[in-house]
């Protein structure tokens, strides 16, 4: 696919330059930078929604461009889309200005925290399009430093300890993944007799048997602990709690998508004899971190705290269905990241609009909003529904096709992580009663006030978008499925792993 | 016997600043002028010595790599651009420091001529092609370096520094000397051509395995690695760092490092070059304890300046990651001091700028707020501290992954490994100066910078960044120069 | 018996050793600066001693060398010493303590 | 006769090593040090270096030694060191650390690997003549000859700028304005 | 004929549409129309679905169209062969008309109900977001679809018992509706990853058509129980029973028809659906059938001492589910289904009636201050005596022929099913026992209404739907009689190869119908002894049974033992675990932290600041590496 501009490039380019626009205007003038900063975060959600209609319902990565930049390492500016990307930067670019949107409360340097989220979307964009090892390394890393200013400065009480903590936990994982990255190329210098970075020669080549498994390891822990896995996911309630609103929505939407993402790209095609050792392992963790999460959700007394750990829930059945192995799982994993964002997202939207209108987040300071703030309360209890998986809204797409995929190759597995969904209902539905039924327990609680216009709009487009996710889910998986696909065909000829039969081959 | 043109040209830049030095000196007897006349004196010192560096990379692309002073000095790519890195610390050191020269008074003069003494000295250092002009390019830098150390009257850490830095450095000096000695006594040379051939034919010629060589080797390396602050032999660097003028403490962190891995980087790649199984294991263990500890020495300081001394232990280590790494690790080692040099004196400058030039120490607390009081030195502060923490897209990142690539690829998986365990505990201590400035509230202090800091922070900063996202501009530059 | 050079040697090695010892054990920073001097005079036997093992004058025209620097270390040492005692009144390097940790 | 020149030499060097780092009193150790270097000196004549010697007593023991009892004199002769050690363990340090070098040095030296040299010439006698001697330096080593004049003027800076000690004035930008070039 | 079946085809969405149409409509639009208009537009919306639903259904109810007529909406995971493909055949139909039909009763009788509430569009939203919901589960061809539909039913009901959410009691009986639900739907979950891994899709096309020829036995058990379980939950089964009787805090009508009429009955068509399944698993089949008996029984006796009005309904359904569960179990998917129609019939009614009564005592629900309301609600009342008969089994009434049905296949099953037949008798007895006291309590005797109660009959708009649903009570059984076996006739083609359990023919089935008949009239008689004499025979009888009744009246504990058991139990490993989060796995990194800044602390004092002791240091490290390098050797 050849294209007249290097759209990906613009991808990442775009909203740098936006930072860097921003940063221009003066201090002073600081009623602009919101209003410039969401108004400039549209140009990404332009390229992204071109990219997503141009996209071809093939497997391979398209739009693909190709730069050396310093040959003696073999590091080359490489991007490209392929069906496991292309979700995550659409839901990138749209959760971005989504973020910015409600961030009217943040007043103190808010130019600063404008151009670290538009630093952030440069960086999380840069992940998924990166075909070259070190190119993606370093927006892997990248992306730390924004996040990291935006926990610590514009987040509650404990934010330092909590920026510091998501920082230097993330950093290790993803240190220890250089090392793997530097192994790989320098495998691939052995192998080939040249040096090179670049992925997809990497994958061509392919990684010695002998030294899959330590690989696999490395790789794995960086991105278990950006997903979170069990027991690797302790930074995440801090982090989530601490962070701003706009901050969690982007941790939880699409920054612990980095971590899944990279199993899927990376671990599975790269690793696929060590992936097929790993499974039992992975998906135990992903098992046990889907129970675990939901129940220790739902002993929270904090609702932040509440919606971090069911991120962890959420995301255990995304690894689940990662190394199940199976294309239904693969889809499911896929597009459960796109939901997980969008009804998490929205969550931590909405408990950072309690959290402005009450300056507190204890379950136990609410009580009987839904009276005062009947929009409130609806969309809350959209939202949790579609977290927790109805049919109908995006969240039961992903998980089905996670629980069903997954049962082919690891049926207790999948059973038992099907009573996450039991514990998701019990989390959710109980916080939502406690928040925002029954009488107001307090003056606070009868006269808050009810969702202003933005918010409304926000909400809207986010249950928009998980309304035709959960009736609709082809509109995406049409464009996963072929990648998933390949890449199992990939396992299939690589290994002697043979993939379950199942499923027409809609 | 000596072709005197040719001779020149190999100590152009070193004859350029100790002709800049006299200059200073001369100036101030005869006038007493203006400290901003030694400032054009400065900047036109550095600019012919920027000159002379071009005319020797010339003469190396016409000419090719040669001898010259009796064997003393090797003018190839690499010494120049180990030069290079030397007269951007000098300019930059100069350009954040110029503060201290005014707060000097009379002996303003003086202290900038021994910054550019100093940077002589080390150019030779980086230069020589034989053990003796290493000794005496060492100490030309080092005794130059004691003296700046001690040279503020304003606070008692000043010549408490002083001292600690002459006494631990002569005894250092000594050391290395005795090994240059015991080398010679075995070897019966001391250039480095015949220092090579000797050692090459031990390895073929000579069954009988003595063991003065490796003994002279290690007496040696202690020197350098003394010098470059590796552990152990580092003590002394968090003392003299944080008592030195603070003005002035970058250049000398940055102009003593440099020296010293170019010499050390010359001595394994020609002199020791045949004896790797002496001299690699060992240099990675001092890379790894270097590492280590500077570590965690840097998380329990309290003071940017130590914090910055200790992590300057560490970064020791890296750069030994790579220089025990053997020829492979060249090109990152070359990478690394050179970028990290900049982002040292830069961090250094700021320092000197928040805690005044001749200051002695930079308590951490002093930066609480520091973003809503000076946002801009806040903000690059910010940006060093990433480098130095080898954040992607500054040039730290892109000079670990150097010597890291190296190791591995020389066979040191375990170095590595380390490395960037302690690497990411490291991020514990910069990171903090970012919690001081930006996450806590407190009233910092209003940094206004002079013109020279202006323009040394924004070349620092340029790059800082600009080398770490587009870093291809130097390496070739590197890889033509190293082999 | 005659003495071979290795006895210069090895005389060299216990001065330098005597030497570092001096350095280690005294905190008068005259002392301790004169050791230090003890350790280069040692380099120098070495030097002498050594050429004469392998037959060049090297050896011994880098005695000069080695003195030179010895001078300007002594002096430099010594001004540092006089700033320290102008300020403290003393030569005893273990009052400079203060920094530490 | 040689051997004993040398043992005498040597034993007085040896004494006047360890007189320095054990005399209590800066004065005497500065003699000490004054014995050992003219043991040296007698030891460098039976090496054959001349020159070496000539310089030895010249600039060593004239110069230098000189400078130092100046110091140690300005700054009080009477002042008798405490040897005592007040530092916690230093002292088992300094002894683990020397003994440990002398043991690995004897360790060396009776191992059947040591030897001093691997280039011993076969040769005459070296004579460290003037002439000779003069050769290498102005000819072959012009260069580190020439950069010793730098270390010559960085000790002179040195000593001027540490010695020079004036109550600090603060935030004068202008080191023109005052009397600069009187100190030289 | 042939037009209609076309029109079937074409226009089948439409059922779906029209009810979710009116949803959005409401809950966009709503708010902003004047009251009734709201309620009007959802009732039409329902109707019309009903009204395509019966031209739609004409060739297969009156014409000889048998053969099932799909329609594929959309793919919806194609990789699951999950797609949004709905099925019209006479089992589908049966239930649309019921849904459909009901439904669009009790939209017109909310109307009335519901006037005056603040939430009123909302109300109408969920009504008919339910319409939906429970027509595309039983219109689904797919187990995917289905699901939808199953969640969506669960959501509404969820919606609707804690419509009024002010109300605690209300917002907590959503909640934990919504989650026994959740635990029922894990087995359908379950089941369905078992289906899809046995069939590699979800359509009923493939699933259902000769399963026997890809299920193992075992495979088939374990999807019998599984979907046994999810049943179990919507139906409010043993042991998942526990949510329905709070979920009287709802809306009346939403009671009426979520939790009497139709969402309920939910888990028996989904047994009778996939009763191709359950043929080939007699395990499977046979627990279906002691889930139903167990809890006939065992609501029953509940619902005899129950003094709320509504709770009373609530046992009673559960109770009657229990039949229908008996029914399926003994492969008499039609008895089940037409008891399912004719409790439907009955129920709905008596729910409204009951809502009537509420309606007009103030929002009164204790029975006990209830009595003599017949004068004063003859609508009401006589509606009322014609359900409970109904429902008592009194012929020719609809319960009688449908629940006699049940229990006579059961016998005829034999076995181990006698014994249920026997209980589910006995069963058949207390329910006519409990329906007369309620009716007694609330109907006859003397009034004990609290101060201020001045009950009034109700408008026309709530007595016009109960008076079509008396009727149908009262005709309903005549579907399906042992002499004209219509809906028999009428449903056989949807259960092709499935054995289906028949009614005994001959004198077997006189006989048991006479039981049937005399074990209702006694359980009227009984009833009537003890409640209908006054209210002091009615106290010295009931002491004598005080302590059986307090416990049927505390619902035999199963709410408290699953609180002191389950949820307590959970909650603890809940907090457990939060616990060790912090402690352990928190710990270990914060442990990390600690030791490395440990061992800075540590090392700091080598750094004592004495330069001597920084030589040592120094030289001892020259030392070190001297030894190091000579031992490499050269």
């Amino acid at each position: 696919m050849t294209v007249d501009f290097p759209v990906l490039t613009s991808l990442i380019v775009a909203p740098l330059l936006g930072a860097v626009v921003v940063a221009l205007v003066p201090s002073r003038r600081s009623e602009v930078h919101l209003p410039l900063g969401i108004a400039l975060s549209m140009i990404p959600v332009a390229l992204a929604g071109w990219l997503f209609v141009a996209f071809e319902k093939t497997a391979g990565f398209q739009f693909a461009e190709f730069t050396e930049i310093y040959s003696g390492w073999g590091v080359n500016w490489h991007l490209g889309v392929d069906g496991i990307s292309l979700p995550l930067i659409v839901l990138t670019t749209i959760l971005v200005p989504v973020s910015l949107a409600v961030s009217g409360a943040i007043t103190d340097r808010t130019k600063l925290f404008v151009a670290m989220v538009l630093l952030l979307e440069a960086g999380m964009i840069g992940v998924f399009l990166a075909l070259d090892l070190i190119v993606f390394f370093v927006f892997f890393e990248l992306v730390l430093v924004p996040m990291y200013f935006i926990i610590g400065i514009w987040g509650s009480e404990s934010r330092i300890y909590a920026a510091v903590k998501f920082f230097l936990y993330t950093a290790f994982g993803s240190a220890l993944m250089l090392a793997g990255i530097i192994a790989l190329g320098l495998g691939n210098l052995r192998a080939t007799g040249s040096l090179t970075f670049d992925y997809v020669a990497i994958a061509e080549v392919g990684v010695a048997v002998g030294s899959q498994w330590w690989l696999f390891l490395v790789f794995a822990l960086a991105f278990a602990i950006k997903v979170p896995l069990f027991p690797f996911h302790t930074w995440l309630p801090d982090a989530h709690v601490q962070a701003p609103t706009a901050g969690s929505v982007l941790l939880a939407g699409v920054l612990l998508k980095l971590g899944t993402y990279g199993f899927l790209r990376f671990n599975l095609p790269l690793f696929p004899e060590a992936t097929l050792d790993a499974v039992p392992w992975m998906a135990a963790l992903a098992v046990v971190g889907v129970i675990y999460g939901a129940a220790v959700a739902i002993v929270q007394p904090d609702l932040k705290k509440l919606v971090a750990y069911s991120s962890v829930s959420h995301l255990g059945f995304i690894v689940l269905g990662t190394f199940a192995l199976t294309r239904q799982g693969l889809e499911g994993a896929v597009i459960q990241g796109v939901n997980h964002g969008l009804s998490t997202g929205a969550l931590f939207l909405l408990v950072g609009m309690l959290y402005e209108r009450r300056h507190t987040k204890k379950i136990a300071d609410f009580g009987g909003l839904a009276k005062a703030a009947p929009l409130m309360a609806g969309f809350f209890l959209f939202m949790s529904f579609a977290s927790i998986g109805l049919p109908g809204l995006n969240g039961f797409v992903g998980e089905f096709l996670i629980l069903v995929g997954s049962y082919a190759t690891l049926p207790v597995y999948a059973i038992v992580a099907a009573t996450g969904v039991v514990l998701a209902t019990i989390y959710l539905l109980w916080a939502y009663q406690r928040v925002f039924t029954g009488e107001p327990t307090s003056e606070d609680n009868a006269g808050m006030k009810d969702l202003k216009g933005v918010e409304v709009t926000v909400l809207s487009v986010l249950s928009i978008l998980i309304l035709v996710l959960g009736l609709y889910p082809r509109i995406l998986l049409d464009k996963i499925t072929p990648t998933t696909d390949a890449l199992l065909e990939r396992m299939e000829i690589s290994t002697s792993y043979v993939v379950p039969p199942g499923g027409s081959d809609g | 016997m000596v072709d005197t043109a040719v001779s020149l040209i190999a100590i152009l830049p070193e004859l350029v600043f100790v002709l800049g030095a006299v200059a200073v000196l001369m100036v101030d007897v005869t006038w007493k002028p203006a400290l901003r006349v030694h400032g054009w004196i400065a900047a036109v010192a550095v600019a012919g010595a920027s000159g002379a560096l071009f005319a020797q990379w010339r003469d190396v692309d016409v000419n090719s790599i040669r001898l010259a002073y009796g064997d003393m000095i090797l003018l190839d790519h690499q010494g120049v651009v180990f030069k290079g890195a030397l007269v951007v610390v000098t300019a930059l050191g100069l350009g954040f420091g110029w503060g201290l020269f005014g707060r000097l008074g009379r002996k303003g003069a003086e202290a900038l001529a021994l910054v550019f003494l100093s940077a002589a000295g080390f150019m030779f250092m980086v230069g020589s092609f034989h053990f003796l002009m290493l000794f005496l390019g060492l100490e030309v830098g080092s005794i130059s370096l004691y003296i700046l150390a001690g040279i503020s009257n304003e606070s008692t850490e000043s010549d408490e520094a002083a001292m600690k830095y002459f006494l631990l450095g002569s005894v250092a000096s000594a050391i290395l000397l005795y090994g240059v000695a015991l080398f010679y006594t075995a070897s019966g040379h001391l250039g480095y051509g015949g220092a090579f051939s000797f050692v090459s034919t031990l390895n073929t010629q000579i069954v009988f395995k003595p063991s003065i060589v490796p003994l002279a080797v290690a007496l040696v390396l202690v020197g350098l690695l003394f010098k470059i602050a590796a552990a152990p032999f580092h003590a002394w660097a968090p003392d003299v760092y944080q008592g030195a003028p603070a003005g002035i403490t970058g250049y000398m962190a940055a102009a003593a490092k440099i020296g010293a891995i170019a010499a050390l980087a010359r001595l394994v790649q020609v002199a020791f070059r045949d004896l790797p199984d002496t001299w690699q294991a060992p240099l990675a263990g001092v890379a790894a304890v270097s590492i280590v500890l500077g570590t965690i020495y840097a998380i329990v300081q309290t003071d940017l300046r130590r914090i910055l001394a200790y992590s300057g232990v560490a970064h020791a280590g890296f750069l030994l990651v790579g220089v025990s790494s053997g020829g492979i690790g060249a090109r990152g080692v070359v990478f690394y001091i050179l970028t990290y040099a900049v982002a040292l004196v830069a961090a250094f400058g700021l320092v000197g700028q928040v805690s005044g030039p001749a200051s002695a120490g930079s308590p951490l607390d002093a930066y609480r707020g520091l973003s809503k009081s000076s946002p801009v030195v806040a903000g690059a502060l910010s940006v060093l501290m990433l480098a130095l923490a080898g954040m992607p897209v500054t040039t730290g990142f892109v000079a670990k992954f150097g010597v890291f690539t190296a190791a591995w690829a020389a066979g040191q998986e375990w170095l590595v490994l380390v490395a960037l365990v302690a690497s990411v505990a490291a991020f514990a201590f910069y990171l903090r100066v970012i919690v001081l400035m930006y996450f806590e509230d407190g009233d910092g202090p209003t940094v206004s910078l002079g013109l020279g800091a202006k323009v040394s922070l924004a070349v620092s900063l340029v790059v800082t960044i600009g080398l770490g996202v587009y870093p291809t501009v130097l390496l070739d530059l590197i890889d033509r120069a190293v082999y | 018996m005659t003495p071979t050079p290795e006895w210069y040697l090895t005389l060299a090695a216990l001065l330098f050793v005597i030497g570092l010892a001096g350095v280690l054990t005294r905190r008068n920073a005259l002392i301790m600066f004169m050791s230090i001097e003890l350790m280069l005079n040692a380099v120098n036997l070495t030097f002498v001693a050594g050429g004469s093992l392998v037959g060049n004058l090297q050896g011994q025209v880098s005695v000069f060398f080695v003195l030179v620097v010895a001078a300007a270390e002594v002096v430099v040492g010594l001004a540092i010493v006089m700033a320290v005692f102008r300020r403290r009144a003393t030569a005893d390097v273990d009052e400079l303590s203060g920094m530490r940790g | 006769m040689e051997a004993f020149v040398f043992l005498v030499a040597a034993a007085g060097a040896v004494a006047g090593a360890v007189t320095l780092i054990l005399a209590k009193n800066p004065v005497y150790a500065a003699l000490g040090m004054l014995g050992t270097l003219f043991s040296l000196a007698v030891l460098y004549v039976t090496q054959l270096a001349h020159f070496v010697a000539a310089v030895q007593v010249v600039v060593y023991a004239g110069a230098i030694m000189t400078l130092f009892l100046f110091v140690i004199m300005l700054i009080g002769v009477d002042a008798v060191e405490d040897t005592s050690e007040r530092l916690p363990s230093q002292r088992v340090a300094a002894v683990v650390v020397i003994v440990g070098a002398v043991l690995f040095g004897g360790y060396l030296w009776l191992s059947n690997t040591f030897t001093w040299s691997l280039a011993r010439a076969e040769v005459d006698p070296l004579v460290g003549s003037i002439e000779a001697t003069g050769l290498i330096l102005f000819r072959e080593w012009l260069l580190p000859f020439e950069v010793t004049s730098l270390l010559l003027i960085i000790a002179a800076i040195g000593a001027v700028a540490l010695a020079l000690f004036r109550p600090a004035r603060r935030h004068v930008g202008d080191p023109g304005s005052g009397d600069s070039g009187g100190e030289r | 004929m042939d037009a209609l079946v076309t029109f079937a085809h074409d226009w089948l969405w439409l059922i779906l549409a029209l009810p979710l149409a009116g949803a959005v409509l409401n809950h966009f639009a709503g708010s902003r129309m004047p009251e009734p208009l709201a309620g009007v537009l959802a009732t039409l919306a329902s109707g019309a679905a009903l009204v395509v639903a019966v031209v739609a259904a004409i060739p297969w109810m009156f014409g000889d169209e048998h053969e099932a007529v799909t329609v594929t909406l959309w793919e919806w995971m194609p990789s699951l062969g999950a797609t949004l493909e709905m099925r019209w055949d006479p089992l589908s139909i049966t239930m649309t008309l019921l849904v459909a039909g009901v439904g669009s009763l009790i939209h017109l009788y909310s109307i009335g109900y519901m006037h005056g509430d603040s939430r009123f569009a909302s109300y109408f939203v969920y009504l008919n977001l339910f319409a939906f919901s429970m027509l595309a589960l039983v219109l689904a061809n797919n187990f995917a679809l289905m699901f939808l539909g199953w969640e969506l039913v669960g959501l509404c009901s969820y919606l609707l018992i804690s419509f009024w959410r002010e109300k605690d009691v209300a917002a907590v009986a959503g909640k934990k509706a919504f989650v026994v639900n959740r635990i029922g739907d894990l087995g359908f979950i379950v089941a369905l990853m078992l289906v899809f891994g046995a069939f590699g899709t979800l359509s009923f096309d493939t699933v259902l058509h000769d399963p026997g020829s890809t299920l193992a036995a075992g495979t088939a058990t374990a999807i019998g129980l599984l979907l046994l379980l999810g049943a179990a939950g919507k139906s409010a089964q043993v042991p998942l029973h526990v949510w329905l009787p709070d979920a009287m805090a709802g809306p009346t009508p939403a009671s009426a028809l979520i939790h009497a009429a139709t969402m309920v009955t939910a888990g028996v068509y989904l047994v009778a659906r996939v009763s191709p399944i359950y043929e080939l698993s007699d395990t499977a089949l046979t627990a279906v059938a002691v889930v139903g008996t167990v809890t006939a029984l065992l609501a029953a006796t509940i619902a005899i001492a129950q003094n709320d009005i509504k709770k009373v309904l609530a046992y009673s359904t559960v109770s009657q589910l229990g039949f229908m569960f008996l029914a399926v179990g003994s492969a008499a998917h039609v008895a089940g289904i037409f008891h399912l129609i004719t409790h439907a019939f009955f129920k709905a009614l008596l729910f409204l009636g009951a809502g009537s009564v509420i309606h007009a005592m103030g929002d009164e629900q204790d029975i006990r201050k209830m009595g003599g309301l017949l004068k004063k609600m003859p609508v009401t009342g006589a509606t009322m005596a014609v359900a409970t008969l109904a429902i008592a089994g009194i012929p020719p009434l609809a319960g009688f022929w449908s629940k006699d049905e049940i229990l006579a296949s059961a016998f005829d099953r034999g076995g181990a099913y006698t014994v249920l037949w026997a209980v589910a008798l006995f069963t058949a007895l207390l329910t006519a026992v409990y329906m007369t006291r309620w009716f007694i309590l609330v109907f006859l005797g003397q009034p004990r209404w609290d101060e201020g109660v001045h009950p009034h009959e109700s408008p026309r708009v709530m007595t016009i739907p109960l008076l079509v649903l008396a009727v149908l009570s009262l005709g309903g059984g005549f579907l399906n009689t042992p002499f004209w076996l219509g809906l028999e006739h009428f449903l056989e083609p949807a259960f092709e190869g499935v054995h289906l359990q028949h009614v005994p023919e001959g004198t077997t089935g006189m006989v048991l119908i006479v039981v049937s008949i005399v074990v209702a009239v006694l359980g009227l008689v009984v009833g009537w002894l003890v409640y209908g004499g006054g209210d002091e025979r009615r106290e010295r009888v009931l002491a004598r049974f005080a302590r059986p009744l307090r416990g049927a009246e505390g619902a035999w504990y199963v709410d408290e033992a699953y609180e002191r058991t389950i949820v307590r139990g959970a909650a603890a490993s809940a907090e457990g675990m939060a616990t060790i989060d912090v402690t352990v796995v928190d710990g270990a990194v914060n442990g990390v932290a600690w030791l490395v800044r440990k061992a800075g602390e540590s090392v700091r004092p080598l750094q004592s600041g004495f330069v001597r002791n920084y030589g040592a240091g120094m030289v001892a490290g020259a030392i070190g590496l001297a030894i190091w390098l000579v031992s490499r050797g050269v």
